[in-house]
């Protein structure tokens, strides 16, 4: 049975795009200075993870997959709570956002 | 009386004088300390002579008294008892160590009053005795070792008596770590014995003793008694190892007299004889003892000549007659040996008491150079020295003359003998009587040399009365011995001590009878050496003084040499104890500091780079982290995924 | 219970000290629970049949029961008078740090009790991971007691302590592993008791390094070598000595040194008899080299504890003689001179640390003429001197000799060798006695405004009991070997097919009482 | 060409391009209205999915509470666009852009190359349609939101729970955290 990319929509075109999203916040970790972008990019990396769980689930028709979105949801709210809370006091300091002072883990 | 108690009562009273002394170290009573030191070895002398005189009631063939205390060491197939035996040889040593040991320690009471630390002397000249009685009686190898050892210890402890002269406390460590040269292979000969017999224990061996002589010198008896000869050596100062008996005259001078002359420096000898049966089956061995103990009388006489210092004199002098007495064992005449041995411990102890009476008198004054025309001052001392003097020389009837002689005889006479043994003992007898001449002519004839600050008295009568007492001994103690051949000549004077201890000494294996005349011959002519060298000596010494300086000078460069003691302690130095220090040093920097250490520094760097290169890599940037995590994730899906 | 009290009441006490408020009742305290802790280690010998090779006291629990790992205690002739030691010398060092540990005193006490758990923990384990366990926690107490209370290298010292013994226990932990495997593979069931592991036949080539028992045996053997230590690792020693505070060094000489040479005769030994026979020339041989090494390097130290130090590396050869002629003589020295050193090296230190507390130095060069000033001081160091140089009639003669005795019966070339370090132990003991004792008062001595007070009452009480063991073990050692004779004979006469039963008459006892 | 395929195809187009719009923008404002826009994406994927609760959930939380978050956070700072907004280091970016390129490169070839043996398709394969049919008409969104809560409350109530107490602390630290003097370490 031959299948068409585009227009049989299977799990794989749900995964894949997820990965690209996922690779997309990656690359706004590896490169943006701008420590809240890079905050934002993780929160593009967890949106990403959850489109693959849905799908997972969807596929699979388990629910847990969902009750791992939902968890990871709650996670993220806090992650970005903290890391906003981290990027303010690194502002009351320094007056900017980058990521350079972080450095302190230095060797 | 039971004998178990006398014999604890003869080891332990030396003990619980030393404990007495021991505690009250820091009296400074001397009358007391010495009387009770005193006592304790009265006591001993006293327990000898009974338990000598149970001996004598014993049968001939019975005449042993063995005490087991309590079981000391066992192990597997190893058994040492605290066990105690006496014999005909050890009863005769325990009457000359508690008999001669009370004299000195009465002299001493008086020769060590002025001095601050007399009562510790005395607690130490006690355990010395104690010791040495385990010594003599212990029934195996390894209790005579506990005494062996702890001689050597009590030794070491009264030759640095006066701790706080460097050399003094440098001369007793010498003889310590001399005697432990020695005492290592003597615990290597009891390792062979015990190998070879399954047990130390003294009777066992000598009843386990083969019959036939053993030929080999790679075989385990000859290396066993070899080793435990050269542990003899050590103790009993004989070439290689006598350096430290010289060096020991450090010590106060009764302690000369016990230790370093008439007791402990026996002890190789009586070793010996007590393990004759073995050593006779080895004639190798035999032969190196007749050979060491032959050169190092003639060695130590010929350094005796020209020694200056009164106890120096009579230190090489007590190297050189215990030469004699190895000499006798080696060519198989123990109770040779045995005899000299009692003879050598009446007239040098007198002769070191002597001594010290003559020190006491001078002010601590040694050299002999400064003294002379002692003869007027104290009477006593020199007339018991003279008699000491005619007995080493061997004049007859002086008790030197019977023994030494019956050596000399021997080593000529005996099938381990040979001619030339005999001629070196002659020629160590000329060069004795020729010292011994030139040690009293020096001191007590001839112009008085005393400086004027110097007034010598004689000395009281708690130090002359043991000086008679040896005399009177030097005297006669040769007359138990009495030779068979002027035994018979005198009408039939028997040999006591031969037929003492002929149950327990060994034949030496064909011995031929011997022609009368050539005994009478070589006795003469040993006599003969003797006297005309002592006449020598007279002539040079208070005649015509100039003369020695002559001959000396006229030899310098052998004179110099033997005054100098042949170099040996110099070759000792630099030939093993400084190459020793020299190589610790090296080997301490070379392998410690520079080689194992620095293996161990080179393993720590090399962590501490591959540490700096990977430190390099954390950079604190969370992004460049963050890469690592990205390039692990290809590196691990492409492995997956290629896979 | 006897034995797991013995092990835990230390840890309890530690952990007590630590939290106990008074500051002034501190040292009292400790020394009441010391004594009341070397108490109870005396009933052991009341209740311990010497008759009988077996196992004794067994306790028995499941830790672990998926890998067969238990808590197993049980004690024999071998470890009995080690543990005795152990909690003999431990009053003794409280008694000894009265005044000379006077930073950190409760941390001081809580390390001691807490490395007395450790050691006694390590004698009496019975299972290879409870060993393990004991063996690592012994270093902790270690470290800080040299690392804190120490001289003035200490940190230097304790790392190279530290990374050397790590560095051998970490193999011997990768060989306990392998070792619970081979004994699933040969019985079916995983277990890490020792009494399985010597019922595992493990193969073994001549000739070839790479074969499973050799490498077994090097393994555990490297471990044991650096505590021992043997020579080529001994470095970290002389160090560790010098900059330990006297009670650590007493520690250290007296008990830790000793968990080596006690392991080679508990797991190595009867573990691995065919490599341990086939290997034993070099053991020997290093053996050997430690008793000339060490003795040759000790003459040459200009510091007292240092020359103890290389003393002690010199003395610990001897016991690996001992235990590798594997006959009666040897072992039975070994065990022997085990106590030995224990006894007289830590009273070496003990002397030292109380002279070092009057003068504050140990060059020997300062001293000299001392015992002028200081005779009671005097008399005790040479006694221990003489134990050291194995004087007869001390206890240091009966081990030596015995060892001495089983090299020439096994080997005796070795013997030979072995036999000149009875020379220069005599001689660097008595040069350096000559030349802080002897001779003209040194410049530490001299000084006439601070004069040297002799020993105290404490002091001497300090003393007292170690000089009393020299003599009482020299003098009747029946008393020790008769304890110790039934498990050597045992080890010896099986030592192809060692194996250990464990002693049921205590539990038999108890259920007469149940009844 | 179905609404359910065109859907996909706009959905994914809209989630990737204003994904690719968060990382390029230089003004954080701008990435974060875009960061907002992708979660909608998401929320709708979701739907399309049958999650109906957790698109409700995606909305309110992220699009709404959490963009709130980061755009008042900006707002606050007042950051303008950075004159330098990616990380310098040239062979470190070069590596990190390699590495992205190829990790993505890696992830999707690696799903479309286990396509055969891992997944069947959604639409085409006869059992699941009609499963899936089944499902749509059985599923409605109260019936999935229902069956959500019973497993969130039964099987999963101790990760719940626990979620409960991370929030709790995280409000605590969070606080503690903005009223600190702020700064790591020392300034330079």
């Amino acid at each position: 049975m031959q299948s068409n990319m585009f227009t049989d929509i299977s799990l794989n075109h749900y995964l894949v795009l997820s990965s690209i999203l996922f690779v997309i916040g990656m690359a706004g970790v590896l490169l943006r200075r701008n420590v809240i972008v890079i905050l934002m990019s993780i929160e593009l990396m967890l949106n990403a993870v959850n489109i693959s769980f849905i799908a997972f689930s969807k596929y699979t028709q388990n629910v847990d997959g969902q009750i791992m979105v939902f968890f990871v949801m709650t996670i993220a709210a806090a992650e970005a709570a903290v890391g906003l809370a981290l990027a303010v006091t690194i502002f009351k300091r320094f007056k900017e956002v980058n990521i350079k002072f972080f450095e302190h883990l230095r060797g | 009386m039971d004998h178990s108690i006398l014999m604890a009562v003869l080891l332990l009273s030396p003990f619980v004088g030393f404990l007495i002394n021991g505690v009250r170290y820091k009296q400074a009573t001397y009358k007391i300390s010495g009387g009770i030191a005193t006592a304790a070895i009265f006591i001993s002398f006293i327990c000898s002579v009974l338990l000598f005189s149970e001996l004598v009631g014993l049968p001939v063939d019975q005449r042993k008294i063995h005490v087991k205390f309590f079981e000391w060491l066992n192990v597997d197939k190893f058994k040492v008892d605290a066990a105690f035996y006496v014999d005909q040889i050890s009863a005769i040593m325990i009457l000359i160590i508690t008999g001669v040991g009370t004299l000195i320690h009465m002299f001493s009471t008086e020769y060590m009053h002025h001095d601050k630390g007399v009562t510790k002397y005395f607690a130490y000249l006690n355990l010395f005795v104690f010791n040495m009685l385990i010594l003599v009686l212990g029934d195996s190898l390894l209790t005579m070792f506990v005494g062996w050892e702890g001689v050597g210890l009590c030794s070491y402890l009264l030759i640095g008596f006066w701790f706080t002269d460097k050399d003094k406390a440098a001369a007793g460590m010498k003889a310590f770590i001399t005697n432990r040269v020695g005492d290592a292979a003597f615990l290597l000969g009891m390792f062979v014995l015990f190998s070879t017999f399954g047990t130390l224990n003294i009777q066992e061996i000598n009843a386990m003793a083969p019959t036939v002589a053993e030929t080999s010198w790679m075989g385990a008896l000859t290396m066993g008694t070899m080793f435990l000869f050269v542990g003899a050596t050590g103790k009993s100062a004989q070439i290689p190892l006598y350096v430290w008996l010289p060096d020991a005259m450090a010590g106060p001078t009764p302690v000369s007299a016990l230790i370093h002359a008439a007791t402990m420096v026996t002890a190789g000898i009586y070793m010996i004889v007590r393990l004759n049966p073995i050593f006779i089956m080895t004639p190798n061995t035999m032969l190196v003892i007749a050979i060491v103990g032959a050169l190092t009388a003639l060695m130590a006489a010929s350094i005796g000549i020209t020694q200056w210092d009164i106890k120096k004199v009579l230190a090489y002098s007590t190297v050189s007659q215990l030469g004699y007495m190895f000499l006798a064992v080696g060519v198989g005449a123990f109770g040779a040996g045995l005899f000299h041995l009692m003879t050598h411990a009446f007239f040098k102890a007198l002769m070191f008491l002597g001594s010290g009476s003559v020190i006491h008198a001078m002010h601590e004054e040694q050299d002999i150079r400064k003294m002379g025309g002692l003869k007027k001052y104290m009477p006593i001392t020199h007339w018991t020295f003279f008699l000491g003097w005619v007995a080493i020389i061997g004049i007859p009837p002086f008790a030197g003359f019977f023994s030494k002689d019956e050596i000399l005889w021997m080593s000529f006479h005996s099938p381990m003998g040979h001619p030339v043994l005999w001629a070196i003992g002659a020629l160590s007898a000329g060069m004795t009587a020729f010292y011994m001449t030139r040690l009293m002519c020096l001191t007590f004839w001839g112009k008085s040399r005393v400086p004027k600050t110097v007034h010598p008295h004689e000395s009281p009568a708690l130090m002359t009365i043991p000086l008679i007492v040896l005399a009177v001994l030097s005297v006669v103690g040769g007359w138990i011995g009495i030779p068979e051949v002027i035994g018979h000549t005198f009408g039939h004077i028997p040999n006591y001590l031969m037929e003492w201890l002929h149950p327990v000494l060994k034949p030496i294996p064909n011995l031929t009878e011997a022609e009368h005349s050539l005994e009478w011959g070589l006795m003469g002519a040993s006599v003969g050496i003797a006297s005309i060298s002592a006449f020598i000596a007279y002539h040079f010494y208070v005649k015509s003084p100039e003369i020695p300086g002559k001959i000396a000078n006229s030899i310098k460069p052998l004179y110099e040499l033997v005054f100098k003691k042949y170099l040996v302690d110099e070759l000792y130095f630099k030939t093993i104890i400084n190459p020793l220090i020299e190589l610790s040093r090296k080997v301490w920097f070379y392998v410690d500091v520079n080689f194992i250490d620095k293996i161990t520094y080179v393993i720590a760097d090399l962590i501490k780079g591959g540490g700096g290169v990977t430190r390099s890599l954390q950079t604190g940037n969370v992004q460049i982290y963050a890469m690592y995590i990205a390039i692990g994730l290809v590196v691990a899906l492409s492995i997956i995924i290629i896979k | 219970m006897l034995l797991s009290t013995v092990i835990l009441l230390p840890l309890v006490f530690a952990v007590f000290i630590a939290f106990w408020p008074q500051q002034r009742t501190l040292r009292h305290l400790a020394l009441g629970f010391s004594l009341i802790e070397f108490l109870i280690s005396l009933m052991i010998l009341n209740e311990f049949d010497p008759g009988s090779a077996r196992l004794q006291l067994v306790e028995k629990f499941t830790w672990i029961e998926r890998f067969g790992i238990q808590y197993f205690v049980g004690i024999d002739g071998i470890s009995l008078w080690l543990v005795l030691l152990t909690t003999f010398l431990t009053p003794i060092i409280i008694l000894a740090s009265w005044t000379s540990i006077d930073t950190k005193v409760k941390g001081f006490h809580s390390c001691l009790f807490l490395l007395q758990t450790a050691m006694i923990g390590t004698f009496l384990s019975m299972d290879a991971i409870l060993f393990y366990v004991f063996w690592e926690l012994s270093l902790i107490p270690m470290y800080f007691m040299v690392g804190i209370w120490g001289g003035a290298r200490r940190i230097y010292a304790t790392i190279k302590f530290f990374i050397f013994t790590m560095a051998g226990s970490v193999l011997m932990l990768v060989a306990i592993i392998y070792m619970m495997y081979l004994t699933q593979q040969a019985t079916g069931v995983m277990s890490s008791s020792l009494l399985e592991f010597y019922k595992v036949k493990i193969p073994f080539v001549a000739g070839t390094f790479m074969n499973q028992q050799t490498l077994l045996f090097f393994a555990f053997s490297l471990a044991f070598a650096i505590k021992v230590p043997i020579w080529p690792v001994h470095t970290w020693l002389p160090d560790a000595h010098v900059e330990a505070p006297t009670p650590g060094s007493v520690i250290l000489a007296g008990v830790m040194l000793k968990m080596g040479t006690y392991c080679f005769l508990r797991w190595v030994i009867p573990l691995f008899p065919d490599a341990t026979e086939y290997w034993s020339w070099l053991f020997l041989s290093l053996g050997v080299i430690g008793i000339i090494y060490g003795a040759l390097v000790a003459m040459i130290q200009p510091d007292i504890k240092k020359l103890v130090a290389y003393s002690s590396v010199s003395h610990m050869g001897y016991i690996i003689l001992g235990l590798f002629v594997m006959n009666q003589y040897g072992i039975t020295g070994a065990i022997y001179q085990m106590l030995n050193h224990g006894v007289s090296t830590g009273a070496l230190f003990l002397l030292i640390g109380m002279i070092y507390e009057r003068t504050h130095s140990r060059e020997i060069s300062k001293y000299g003429g001392l015992a002028s000033v200081l005779p009671i001081f005097t008399i005790f160091f040479f006694i221990i001197t003489l134990s050291s140089i194995a004087v007869p009639l001390t206890n240091g003669f009966i081990g030596e000799y015995l060892i001495l005795l089983g090299t020439f019966k096994a080997a005796p070339v070795y013997a030979y060798f072995a036999v000149t370090g009875v020379v220069l132990g005599a001689a660097y003991m008595l040069w350096m006695f000559k030349r802080v004792f002897f001779g003209e008062k040194g410049e530490l001595v001299k000084d006439d405004h601070h004069p040297l007070h002799d020993l105290n009452l404490r002091e001497i009480v300090v003393m007292a009991p170690l000089l009393i063991l020299v003599f009482w073990m020299g003098l009747l050692p029946n008393h020790f070997l008769n304890w110790t004779k039934s498990s050597v004979d045992h080890l010896v006469n099986n030592k192809n097919k060692y194996y250990l039963e464990i002693h049921e008459n205590k539990v038999a006892k108890g259920s007469e009482y149940a009844n | 060409m179905t609404s359910d395929v065109f859907l996909f195809w706009f959905l994914a187009l809209l989630i990737i391009g204003s994904g690719l719009a968060v990382l390029l923008f230089t003004n954080p404002i701008y990435s974060a209205l875009s960061l907002a826009m992708t979660m909608v994406g998401v929320a709708a994927v979701f739907i399309t999915l049958q999650a109906f609760f957790i698109a409700g959930v995606q909305l309110i939380v992220y699009a709404g509470a959490v963009m709130v978050l980061f755009v008042m956070v900006l707002m606050l700072f007042d950051i303008k666009a950075e004159v330098q907004a990616f990380s310098s280091g040239k062979i470190s970016g070069a590596i990190k852009l390699i590495s992205v390129g190829l990790l993505s490169g890696l992830i999707v070839g690696g799903i479309i190359m286990s396509q055969k043996s891992f997944v069947g398709e959604m639409t085409k394969d006869a059992v699941h349609m009609a499963e899936i049919q089944k499902l749509k008409k059985s599923t409605s969104p109260d019936a999935s939101s229902k069956e959500l809560g019973m497993v969130l409350f039964s099987k999963h109530i101790f990760g719940f729970e626990a979620l409960g107490v991370l929030l709790t602390v995280i409000a605590v630290g969070t606080v503690a955290l903005a009223r600190s003097r702020g700064g790591t370490h020392h300034a330079k």
